[in-house]
């Protein structure tokens, strides 16, 4: 488990140019700390994050995806967040099916006025990644 | 001076048989409230979006007429107050669903109640009225069992004696499994419900 | 799938322990109107909705399911004639068709106490809402052989319609499926106040605390009385029983002197389709016993 | 190997040829200190270190603050002895000095979309205080993926493009008259197109406004009679807006006009309304009055032209026969405009809900003529009204010993599917109770509420003043209105729930508060104008905090109750919001566009349109002409989700295709390296 712990992990977050990146910036303003693990990756919008980038970050070695946008309703693009969620479930079927962890790529929302509710999210990503390293069937990077 | 001498004559007066002070406490502290304990409750209706705004009380028929004051005992349960296990008005409910149909926020106060009346049985909080019921049930099968005058007035209509239920067949035995595996409330308890005795249940 | 114009017969426990007119009023009526009614045989208590639920929701769900699972047996759709019985047996059934988990753990109790198992394959139907939507009036008509002029206070009764979302009946504000239905026996609904209020026997209230009970019905039947109607007309036999003791505990604890009939739909169903008056009953119930229903006799050409 | 593959194979060798094609990018790396904010938490010097070993850095420098003018002339000094063509500062978020960085290299000659901004603060020094090496190292990923993703940006050029220097304003309520004179005031040509046939909305249905009793058509009129004889606005009535076409700049219109039947030379003498036979209830009196068939809405009405409406009339002739001015003119049809604008304004705002919904308060049952709405109790009391303003109760014309008021009528109920709070009906009730209890001393006034909600200047006063007048204030919500059927007395049964005693109130008048609900006419008008509406039907905000006046949709900005419930003065200060924002394109006479747009690539597009569907703002469209899906420059907002949903990767945004964003994954996705990481 310490070892579990210790390890040094890179995790893309995609995050969308209004409240992703909003709320990041707040938690940073607020001081509120999370796993240096976490490496964001600005986009326009969280529906802009396509399956071949959330694959090429895993293959390039990534241990996790997260894409972060605006809460469901408020996406400043209509339904980008809409159409990421549910490209992101798909997502999850299919390496389920693949036999792999569902537990890699998650999709969140977060309010830009809160940076807790990135860091929420986060702290979920790492969770979930630590669970799906134990069950030992992640996507092996370098593919 | 006088009203001196007075309260000195007084403080020497020893009290006879009052109640102790402690059994006169109005406020309510945490040992009074479970926030787990009626969790149920909370899962299985929606009472944590209500805004205590009265529909129910002003729909409710028993509530013009008895102690009954559903708006009351919804915000106990929303606040896990315990007290509301032990309460009897929630027996004055007649579940005509009225609440129900009008609530504002979707509360369904009818089933509140109904999970409440379940955790008081539970609990042995039971009139023997409802334990005579229970005991009909048992035994014949039927909540209202049959009489001689209904037997007769039966046969003076053309109907057979005993209708074709449980009780024409009680001695096949499938009653008496019923009576064994339902229904098979908790004896009565004394003390008032508090969170060191819930789990006893 | 269950075959039409053919129910098990629901009787509960008040028709045929206390009111057997009603049994026999109901069977009469099914048979001329051409459907044909199957008994229950071993059939239980439904358990009733306010009482037994109260005690014990999931105990309630598995005696409702046994008797559910009769009707199942036959592969008939259960026909019943009283408000308690349809809330129970209707509010369980939906709830087990719609609730795996549920019907998974009353089908593993149901085991113990016989060959039963919950599949969820029979609806549950109330003579009123048969009479009113699958008859409707207009088949009725033809089939009367008399024909009131009478006044009466409309009883629906809290399980008929509510909740609403299950029973997708009527209107529980403002209902008129009964207005409609009577309206082709020669009856007048009166508005009366407080008319969609319980009678104040249900949820378990008549047997916790009969004067409470009472008190609520004194209302009611103020407010009944108010407007003189011939008799008063429900469609449950709790209600039923409810109206007959109440006025009798009301007129000797309160000096009240009231003797208004009170009569099923079926009985008032069964008397104008040519079932004749004794078997009707009136006479062997607490009130209105001199009470004789002014028909007359349609003339058929 | 799937075909798709092998193109996208295809697509990034072409690449690699153009890329060898460019000269290659010379990138300068500037690292900020922030003061102690990021040089305390990340080793700055490393991260400089790294930064030199990464390809095309040709400069690499730190700074104790970058943003400072003596840490922008390092740039631009860079910029002129290394020959920069783009520069990487990793410093704060991009919103914070991104565009300062950006406008130091535009003044040094190259475009500000060839700067990239890496947050080492917000996003690594401040999370990160605590584990130094890790900022440190996590700071030398994200500059090395700035640096990468810095190395295939393009220009992006800014164009003008100049705009119809004309508005529409859809509705001529309090909102739309403000927005309509306010732009006129700004000289903008202004057309106004109103549904009714007159203009005033529902304000100059009310009596009195709170919280000052002032009389509503007094402060109407000047704005009604001033945009109607303003030159510079077109006035349009019983027009509805049928179709829009183009964008954000250069609208075009159709408004279909239905016809009045009475001709402009109408003197309004009203003797073809004396005369009609037809009588039917007044819409404008909320039904508490009839009107003729042909028939001015009220007196003061504008434009006084009489109207005829054609769904009453049985065509009788006699207004025709009478009228001494010939205005009456049958044949009039309807007839479509096509007007062109650069901007809309959309302020339809809202109907009063309609309570028969909750049966339990059987609102319009035979029986129930005493339960009315606010706006019914309005029009009793209004100057000049039926009963001459004296309250006098529907059924019977008695003046009632009892007036009951019931808030949250549909507001806050989830049964009927409204769960928000109207907001106004509070101080609506309040206002009408006092107006009531001032003209009817012994009338005993009651409101029963949930809550009283009266936040803002001004109005808590006026709750006091209403209690002070002894209205009585009962905390409940009613569950039912009740009716003897012997005597027809109405009673109110509500729990007062702060004695938890259930009552029941006999009241001879009941006023229902009914919420505001958006107008029926709004969901063929909404899908005309593509603006996006929120769950309760009203008309959604681009950003509910931070733009609540425009609409989703460029060019399109809201105006009072249509984007939500509001009293008269919010109404009218987002009005002159909406006016100034709307009028500010076509003052200046252009909008300014950094034409950061998709582009297609025709090799790989097979033309299936998928994109198309993904465009919120609908600015991809097959071109008529050769078939070809193409895109409008003009309506882009750079959303990007086209990409996605592209099966042939043939659309990509400028500056964020799918290539540049995997280099700048590839640098974060594992460890730093010296020499960086390059995608493969």
């Amino acid at each position: 488990m310490s070892e579990n712990e210790s390890k040094k992990r890179n995790v893309v977050v995609f995050a969308c140019n209004e409240c992703g990146q909003g709320a990041m910036n707040t938690a940073g303003v607020a001081r509120i700390g999370y796993d240096t693990a976490i490496k964001i990756v600005p986009l326009q919008c969280s529906g802009q994050a396509n399956p071949v980038l959330i694959l090429e970050a895993l293959k390039d070695g990534a241990d996790a995806v997260g894409v972060v946008g605006c809460c469901i309703g408020a996406c400043h693009f209509v339904n980008g967040n809409m159409l990421s969620m549910h490209r992101i479930k798909l997502m999850k079927k299919l390496f389920k099916e693949l036999g792999y962890s569902d537990q890699q790529i998650n999709h969140y929302t977060a309010r830009a006025a809160e940076g807790e509710t990135a860091v929420g999210d986060f702290e979920d990503i790492m969770v979930r990644l630590k669970r799906a390293e134990k069950e030992g069937n992640t996507l092996p990077g370098g593919w | 001076m006088t009203i001196m001498s007075v309260k000195t004559k007084q403080s020497q007066v020893q009290p006879q048989n009052l109640p102790a002070p402690e059994t006169k406490r109005q406020f309510k502290t945490s040992d009074d409230f479970d926030d787990d304990y009626l969790k149920d409750i909370e899962r299985r209706s929606n009472i944590n979006a209500c805004i205590q705004c009265g529909t129910c009380t002003a729909s409710c028929e028993s509530g013009r007429w008895t102690a009954f004051k559903i708006r009351n005992i919804i915000r106990k349960v929303v606040l896990g107050d315990l007290s509301a296990l032990d309460d009897p008005d929630i027996w004055q409910c007649t579940t005509c669903y009225q609440c129900y149909e009008r609530c504002p926020r979707d509360v369904r106060p009818t089933d509140v109640i109904i999970e409440l009346r379940n955790y008081a049985t539970a609990r042995g909080n039971m009139s023997p009225a409802h334990r005579a019921v229970v005991a009909n049930l048992k035994e014949t099968g039927h909540g209202v069992p049959i009489n001689d005058q209904a037997r007769q007035l039966r046969v003076e209509l053309g109907l057979e004696e005993l209708p074709p239920t449980i009780f024409k067949f009680k001695d096949e035995g499938e009653l008496q499994r019923i009576a064994d595996l339902l229904f098979n409330v908790a004896p009565p308890r004394e003390k008032p419900a508090s969170k060191d005795n819930l789990k006893e249940v | 799938m269950p075959r039409e114009k053919i129910f098990a017969y629901f009787l509960g426990c008040i028709a045929p322990n206390r009111y057997p007119q009603l049994e026999l009023a109901t069977s009469f009526v099914m048979q001329k109107l051409g459907y044909e009614l199957v008994d229950m045989e071993r059939a239980s208590c439904c358990p009733a909705p306010g009482v037994f639920r109260s005690f014990n929701k999931v105990d309630w769900m598995v005696a409702a399911a046994r008797n559910i699972c009769i009707a199942e047996q036959l592969d008939l759709n259960i026909l019943s004639i009283c408000n308690g019985c349809f809330g129970t047996l209707a509010d369980v059934n939906k709830h087990l068709k719609a609730d795996e988990a549920a019907r998974a753990e009353v089908n593993e109790r149901l085991k113990e106490i016989g060959d039963y198992e919950f599949k969820g394959t029979v609806e549950v139907r109330h003579v009123a809402e048969v009479l009113a939507f699958e008859v409707t009036p207009a088949k009725i008509a033809p089939l009367l052989v008399r024909k009131l002029n009478a006044k009466a206070a409309i009883h629906y009764g809290c399980h008929l319609l509510k909740p609403s979302a299950i029973k997708q009946l009527d209107n529980p504000e403002k209902p008129h499926m009964l207005e409609d239905l009577v309206k082709v026996l020669g009856i007048e609904s009166l508005e009366f106040k407080d008319k969609q209020t319980c009678c104040g026997a249900g949820g378990g209230l008549k047997s916790f605390s009969a004067y409470d009970s009472m008190v609520i019905l004194a209302e009611k039947m103020k407010n009944i009385s108010e407007v003189e109607p011939d008799f008063i007309l429900d469609t449950c036999p709790f209600c039923h029983l409810q109206f007959e003791t109440g006025q009798d505990y009301l007129n000797k604890n309160f000096g009240t002197s009231y003797d208004i009939p009170v009569l099923h739909l079926s009985q008032i169903m069964a008397y104008c389709m040519g079932l004749d008056e004794a078997k009707i009953a009136i006479d062997k119930q607490m009130m209105g016993k001199n009470y004789s229903l002014d028909a007359e006799a349609i003339v058929c050409d | 190997m799937t075909e798709a593959e092998e193109e996208t194979e295809l697509v990034q060798e072409t690449e690699q040829v153009e890329d060898a094609g460019k000269k290659e990018p010379r990138i300068g790396v500037f690292v900020c200190h922030c003061g102690h904010n990021i040089a305390d938490t990340v080793a700055v010097e490393k991260v400089v270190e790294y930064a030199k070993t990464l390809p095309n850095v040709v400069h690499a420098e730190d700074y104790m603050f970058m943003c400072s003018t003596p840490g922008i002339d390092l740039i631009k000094k860079a910029i002129r002895e290394e020959h920069l063509d783009r520069t990487v500062v990793a410093s704060c978020s991009k919103t914070q000095h991104g565009p300062t960085f950006a406008r130091a290299i535009e003044e040094e000659g190259i475009n500000k979309h060839m700067h990239q901004q890496v947050n080492i603060r917000e996003w690594c020094s401040w999370p990160h205080i605590k584990d130094k090496d890790g900022a440190t190292e996590k700071a030398k990923q994200e500059v090395e993926a700035g640096v990468n993703r810095s190395r295939k940006l393009e220009p992006v050029e800014t164009r003008q493009i100049s705009t119809t220097p004309a508005a529409l304003v859809i509705g001529a309520g309090i909102a739309g008259l403000r927005a309509a004179s306010d732009l006129a005031a700004l000289g903008v040509r202004t057309y106004v197109v109103e549904k009714e046939s007159t203009i005033g909305g529902h304000m100059t249905q009310l009596n009195k406004t709170f919280p000052t009793q002032e009389c509503p058509q007094c402060s109407i009129s000047p704005l009604t009679n001033g945009v109607a004889h303003d030159k510079n606005v077109t006035l349009m009535t019983m027009a509805q807006v049928k179709n829009v076409e183009g964008s954000f700049g250069n609208f075009k219109v159709d408004v279909e006009i239905s016809p009045r039947y009475v001709k402009d030379n109408c003197t309004s003498c009203g003797d073809c309304s004396a005369h009609c036979p037809v009588e039917v209830p007044s819409e404008w009196d909320s039904g508490m009055s009839m009107r003729k068939a042909i028939y001015k809405a009220y007196p003061q009405a504008i434009p006084s032209t009489y109207v005829r409406d054609k769904k009453a009339c049985i065509e009788c002739q006699t207004c025709v026969n009478v009228c001494p001015a010939q205005a009456v003119d049958f044949s009039q049809k309807k007839e479509t405009k096509r007007i062109e604008v650069g901007t809309i304004i959309l302020a339809t705002g809202y109907d009063e809900y309609d309570p028969s919904e909750i049966s339990a308060y059987h609102y319009h049952q035979d029986g129930y003529e005493d339960v009315i709405t606010q706006l019914q109790l309005e029009r009793l009391l209004v100057a000049g009204s039926i009963t001459n303003s004296q309250l006098l109760r529907p059924s019977d014309g008695r003046i009632p010993r009892r007036v009951t008021m019931i808030q949250c009528v549909g507001s806050r109920n989830d049964q009927v599917g409204n769960k928000y709070c109207t907001g106004v009906c509070c101080m609506f009730a309040i206002k009408n109770a006092q107006i009531v209890k001032d003209a009817y001393p012994d009338i005993d006034v009651a409101i029963c509420y949930i809550d009283i909600r009266t936040p803002g200047l001004n109005n808590e006063e006026f709750f006091k003043k209403a209690q002070e007048k002894g209205i009585k204030f009962i905390r409940g919500r009613p569950g039912e209105i009740q009716r003897d059927p012997v005597s027809g007395q109405l009673y109110v049964i509500v729990e007062d729930t702060l004695s938890n005693t259930p009552l029941k109130i006999k009241s001879d008048l009941v006023v229902l508060s009914a919420a505001m609900v958006p107008p029926k006419s709004i969901g063929t008008l909404g899908s005309a104008l593509q603006v996006l509406r929120d769950k309760t039907g009203f008309i959604k905000e681009f950003h509910i905090k931070m733009n609540p006046v425009k609409s989703s949709r460029d060019g399109i900005f809201l105006a009072g109750a249509i984007q939500g419930p509001k009293d008269i003065p919010q109404s009218v200060a987002q009005a002159g919001a909406a006016a100034s924002l709307a009028a500010a394109p076509l003052v200046r006479g252009y909008i300014e566009k950094e034409m950061l747009i998709p582009q297609i690539d025709y090799d790989l597009c097979v033309n299936c349109g998928l994109c198309i569907s993904a465009c919120s703002p609908n600015a991809i469209y097959r071109d008529a002409a050769d078939n070809k899906v193409k895109i409008n420059e003009i309506s882009c907002k750079a959303c990007g989700l086209c990409g996605p949903a592209c099966p042939t990767a043939a659309i990509q945004l400028k500056n964020f295709r799918d290539d540049e964003i995997e280099d700048e994954i590839a640098a974060l996705a594992v460890a730093p390296r010296e020499g960086g990481h390059v995608h493969e």
